[in-house]
């Protein structure tokens, strides 16, 4: 099994969601998170004191996935729906998952899925 | 009442002659001056928390600015112009309809001995730039989420002007003013501040135009809890509003209280049972807006209606309103972000020409006008509905320019794209609204 | 003060008789209204805010909304029969003990020109609105997290009928009224309000039961600023409530103003002297409930005692209420959620008994009673003590009875567990208390 | 006003002699009483929520406890013994400078039944009471964050008695004391309370260091709409502090209640700009230090100004608070967590000596002093500058003596590192500012 | 090394962290996500603007734990603890991890557990 | 690739990715987290009420680099920043990743970093 993290605009995730459903994928998990990269901050301001925020609100999706096929629907749906073009658009990682269990029924690996 | 303003206005127009009656009474300028502070607090504090609570997390400093940026400009605009125009009488009995000059620009010509009947018209000029300032504030709730800063700034210094200014005149302004003359019935400012104010967010939200992803994405309120505090001081500032314009600790007042206190409470049990009804839950963002819904109904009624006449407007108030908020917003499709039409407008429009049926046919409690010459209710209606459709066409045509000045000075309204998307506290103000 | 209850009253029961003595006071008129808007401002905000701080973020919304509504709809009831049972003149002697009679319900018979003593009777009434819907706000700090929002609106209603307006006349209603005439001493409702709500709250809290996982898991509260803030709020709402029980602006309300401050601030202080002996620690919730405490103590007492009484009021009052919160509660294991029992109920109690021997030998601030008659300090004590026991059997008793009909109406009183589980905001009212 | 003081002070100095003239007038004491109230609400709720906004989340609670433990605990001091001190009358009239004395110690020789004026005594006792309170409560702002809530009460308990009573007495003690006798004009406090203040934060920010991380790490704000909230409530209480400080429901209060609402929203407006101008960015944190910068510039000034000294108190007001925010702080180093001196002393300052230059020369409204004597505008300067020089000495001497002996008795000033670095909330209070 | 990763209901976390510290397991850390999937969310109310909330609050407990065997003890305790029955219990994910350092002594792997 | 996440104390965040910059890594995400582990919790006190705080606020950060060395680097580098030498420091994971996509480009694995 694949595990599918992907980071991305808050903004898109609405999008994201879409996509990945239609892409046949239901069920992730979502997080907020803080980027660090080479998108640049803004700048807060009070009374006098400039700070620069560098650390950017982003949302982290995961997806457990049964196979590598399900896992580059994955992908190509998140790359496509989460672009903008502009820099801090995010990225996505994937990596290996040696075991499932849905907790209600017990059930393992691809039928926890 | 009527009667005060126009010993005030002799008073100010003829500065020499001194009314024998005009002393200050001590409990009037108490109350009067609490009156002030009352009201006061309901623009930095309570409106601002109302709609600061009901915007998205990524905007609510921004609403928050907006309103009291509103708050402080709008109030020095009072004083330089807008009151002279407001309260001023003209000599040109032609433009005295709707503008009382300039003779009191920066408070010229009146002295911190003067009177206004019983308490000093330096009270009554900071009571009334209490209402002039919040009228415009009550505006920003159509417009939050997508107007610049700067072009709002500018359209409340010119709205001040332009739109409030006249208006009031028109319905105040004492002997001569159109509306005045015809003998409208507006307690406490059902047509001067609530049809305007929300008439005004409406014609700035068509300009402007609908915030992205209205109606596609989910747009949650930052914190109802906020939403529910700016009601509760609102309600409470609203003591000095109603109770206020009876211009002194009198009957009418305690009458104003009374009713106030009774159109609220009803307004607001009927908007949680029409929750009820409706959706099988009652919300607190709806009781709020009940509380809101019958404030604003009984607000042109106050001081002339008695305790049934409290209960309808604000029962049928906060149907109003509720159809308005649900309704009426879907079918035309207009974004009014925070609902300052649906709500202002209309239970104010509302409140207005009921207070021709349910005025109390009394000639202690009313103001010249076909009711208390002739008992005539449908002559008093159209008058309600002549000082409607006059105020309701000046707000439209007002703004309408007002919008154009201030979007071109600003090089345009409306924020860029990216700036609506991270929000406007970020980009246009440069804080957070919550570092946890 | 009493006086004026009974001017008040002949003049509802015999509106042929004019007083002479009876002409609008401005000043009187002018603190009178201030203080229903004070008193209005401690329940939808202050109370509000109070108990929202306290309370789990998951029913956040569901307890700001309990105590809103409680608030209109009590009102509601207020106006259409409270006021008529609590402060009507029944003819039937014996009724008259407990109960006014239905001759104001809807105010039928009060005009807005009425006085009561030197200001508008509108105005007494809005002003005791405020408290009948303040006290049943205040009950519903011992159920949150578990009553159905339905249910709590049928006990609202059926309890102000019930239970809040014959206590009311019990012991304020004039000649004939059972406490009244045996001469109990309760200045501004440390039996009527505290009492009566925080026993209230008790009854209701037994009967519904324990939320689920009292004791066993960690109920943190949503945020104790919210709750400081609904301290202060309800501390300056506080003025109206003590200082407006004098009905005027006068000396006696200059001594309530007084001595409210002081025992307030002396019982917080108390409250932090404690919680760092026993604690080493001083919390917020710990002032902000030392405040409570003083306020609550000082109420029935607030016009009769001095200095000293008011700083022995105050610091017994926290020390009462620390016991309450922190001691009898685990002893008896109930679950009174936000502590309405252990602060008013308590706090109330103390300061009604101890009144009777805090309270200045002065007759001119003395209501009739023994010790206004003979000096009889004892004799006061054990009025003091029928009051606080007859006032407990009725709420006990009517709430019981009124818990039994709401439940069977809305189907039984508690939400289901998943319901409780997930929080009410989500389930009951489908909102959330901040989307950040 | 002036002679109010006078006459209140004979009365208490000479309770033998009853004055004719002394009768209590009722909307006097209603306007007192409402005036005590609004200047109670702006410690627990408006500098609390004012300060706590501003505070970084981890010492939100510390900041708010330490604003309300403060305004309990200086109230308490106040009724003990500051009272006596600042408006008793000594004997010995070299003391009678600085020091009024303990004969009023636990208000003993005051009734409820004595008179200031037209009001009641125990109302001064209480009104002065709550500016003795919010002076200390001020200074907190300076040393948030890194102070033991044990050494914060020790120095509120002290500076009350030691700093605030005698420079009360000083200024406002009546014949006899020395700044009052020097003619000095401070109306409602720009040197008592707001330069006094703010100085002793400057003091003791000093004394007990800078935070650890200052100008290295971001220290972001909790929530700006609290800072807001708070400064919305500050604005609405200001005016019972400038209109109450006119003792009576007169022209004068009328007067200050315009000067200040006109001084505030200039001093916003031009904050605004400023910051559009330096930043082009407008900050809510912005208007709302300009609301208070106006609030502060126009008190000692509120009642003896016209409109044009209004604009220019506000608006000069905010450009130096602005210097004192922006530059000074970076300048000289030093650590005002949250600008006490920055904004109230110097804005204080500012009012105080253009106080010399903007004051109406009017006899109906000027303090005995050169000006009202004999026109004379730069004897007046120089008397303001005399207190403005002996106030400051007083303080910066005072709060030195007050802080090493409040370090002493609890073992060091300081909390440790550890403590600092997680927030004084966990580790001093044992609480959280927020549980989603 | 293997991570566990559990995906559970907020309310069951008190007794989930009970039963793994019953079941020897001594570290953890936790947090706030949010998960999509067969539950339905709930509906909220806004003056008749109704939004489905379909991201339901979630909490998620990440575990490293040095062998197979813990790892079984530490999946069965999170099975039994989290258990409801009713649709949106959660999943249990396990990966592989290559190297454990604890940041206070630099001991690494098992030792560092 | 591989992928290291690091638990560490919130107030050393800024040490920390001052240290991962220098130590040439200049992507990284971050989230809040709480941890449970031989560190104590502080007590909360609620009218009389007593709750221990179990779950200490952390700070987690993930950072995925292209390989052995880079994450050796950030191992050290977190290791040095992050501790202070009480208990409660925190933890280093590092596992592998299979792929990295990033969004804006398009760009995959090493070339996405
Ligand atoms: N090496 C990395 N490890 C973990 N997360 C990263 C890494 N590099 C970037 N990110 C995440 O991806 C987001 C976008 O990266 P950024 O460099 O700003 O833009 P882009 O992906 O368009 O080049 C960052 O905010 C951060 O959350
Ligand atoms: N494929 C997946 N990848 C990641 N997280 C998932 C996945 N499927 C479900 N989840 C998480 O598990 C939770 C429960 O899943 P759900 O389908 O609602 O119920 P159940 O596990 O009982 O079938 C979801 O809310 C989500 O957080
Ligand atoms: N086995 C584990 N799995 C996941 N996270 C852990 C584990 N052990 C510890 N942690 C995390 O590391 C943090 C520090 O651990 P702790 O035992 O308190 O101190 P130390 O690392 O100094 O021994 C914990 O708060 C928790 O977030």
């Amino acid at each position: 099994m694949k595990k599918i993290e992907a980071v991305i605009k808050p903004f898109k995730l609405e999008e994201v969601k879409d996509a990945l459903v239609e892409a046949g994928i239901e069920g992730m998990t979502i997080s907020e998170v803080k980027g660090y990269g080479r998108q640049q901050g803004h700048t807060e301001l009070y009374r006098g004191a400039e700070y620069v925020v560098e650390f950017i609100p982003k949302v982290k999706i995961e997806i457990v996935v049964s196979n590598e096929e399900f896992a580059n629907k994955a992908i190509s749906a998140i790359k496509e729906a989460a672009h903008t073009g502009k820099i801090g658009d995010g990225k996505i990682f994937v990596s290996e998952i040696a075991k499932t269990v849905r907790v209600r029924t017990g059930e393992e690996d691809e039928e926890a899925l | 009442m009527k009667n005060k303003f126009l010993a005030l206005l002799t008073l100010l127009a003829l500065p020499i002659f001194a009314f024998a009656e005009d002393t200050l009474n001590t409990g009037d300028t108490a109350w009067m001056m609490v009156s002030t502070a009352f009201v006061l607090l309901m623009t930095p504090a309570g409106l601002a928390l109302f709609y600061t609570g009901m915007t998205r997390s990524k905007n609510a400093l921004n609403t928050f600015t907006m309103v009291m940026g509103a708050f402080v400009l709008a109030f020095v605009v009072w004083i330089i112009a807008g009151y002279s125009i407001a309260f001023g009488a003209n000599e040109n009995a032609m433009l005295q309809n709707v503008f009382g000059g300039f003779n009191h620009v920066m408070l010229s010509g009146v002295s911190w001995t003067d009177l206004s009947g019983s308490y000093p018209t330096y009270v009554f000029i900071a009571f009334q730039g209490t209402f002039a300032a919040i009228t415009v504030a009550i505006a920003s709730g159509s417009v939050i989420g997508r107007m610049k800063f700067s072009t709002w700034m500018v359209v409340v210094a010119l709205w001040g002007i332009l739109v409030y200014a006249p208006i009031t005149h028109m319905v105040w302004g004492g002997d001569g003013a159109l509306l005045f003359d015809a003998g409208a019935l507006d307690f406490a400012g059902g047509t001067v501040v609530h049809m305007n104010g929300g008439l005004a967010g409406l014609v700035l939200a068509i300009l402007i135009g609908k915030r992205a992803g209205y109606n596609t994405t989910a747009m949650k309120p930052f914190s109802i809890i906020l939403t529910a505090v700016g009601a509760a001081l609102l309600w409470f500032g609203w003591y000095g509003f109603n109770g206020g314009s009876a211009f002194g600790a009198n009957a009418i007042a305690g009458l104003a209280v009374l009713t106030t206190t009774i159109a609220t409470a009803a307004g607001a049990v009927t908007w949680m049972l029409i929750e009820w009804f409706v959706y099988k839950k009652a919300t607190l963002l709806g009781v709020a807006s009940g509380i809101i819904a019958g404030l604003v109904a009984i607000t042109p009624a106050a001081g002339f209606v008695d305790v049934t006449g409290a209960f309808i407007l604000g029962i049928v108030g906060s149907f109003v309103a509720f159809f308005g908020v649900v309704k009426l917003k879907k079918i035309f499709g207009y974004d009014d972000s925070l609902d300052a039409f649906g709500i202002h407008f209309l239970a104010g429009l509302w409140g207005a020409l009921a207070t021709a049926f349910l005025a109390l046919n009394d000639k202690e409690l009313l103001w010249d006008g076909p009711l208390k010459e002739s008992g005539d209710r449908m002559g008093q209606f159209w008058v309600q509905v002549e000082s409607v459709v006059v105020v309701g066409l000046w707000t439209l045509i007002g703004t309408i320019i007002v919008y154009y000045i201030a979007s071109a000075l600003t090089g345009g309204a409306r924020v860029d794209e990216e700036t609506e998307h991270n929000g406007l506290d970020e980009s246009v103000h440069g804080e957070k609204g919550m570092n946890l």
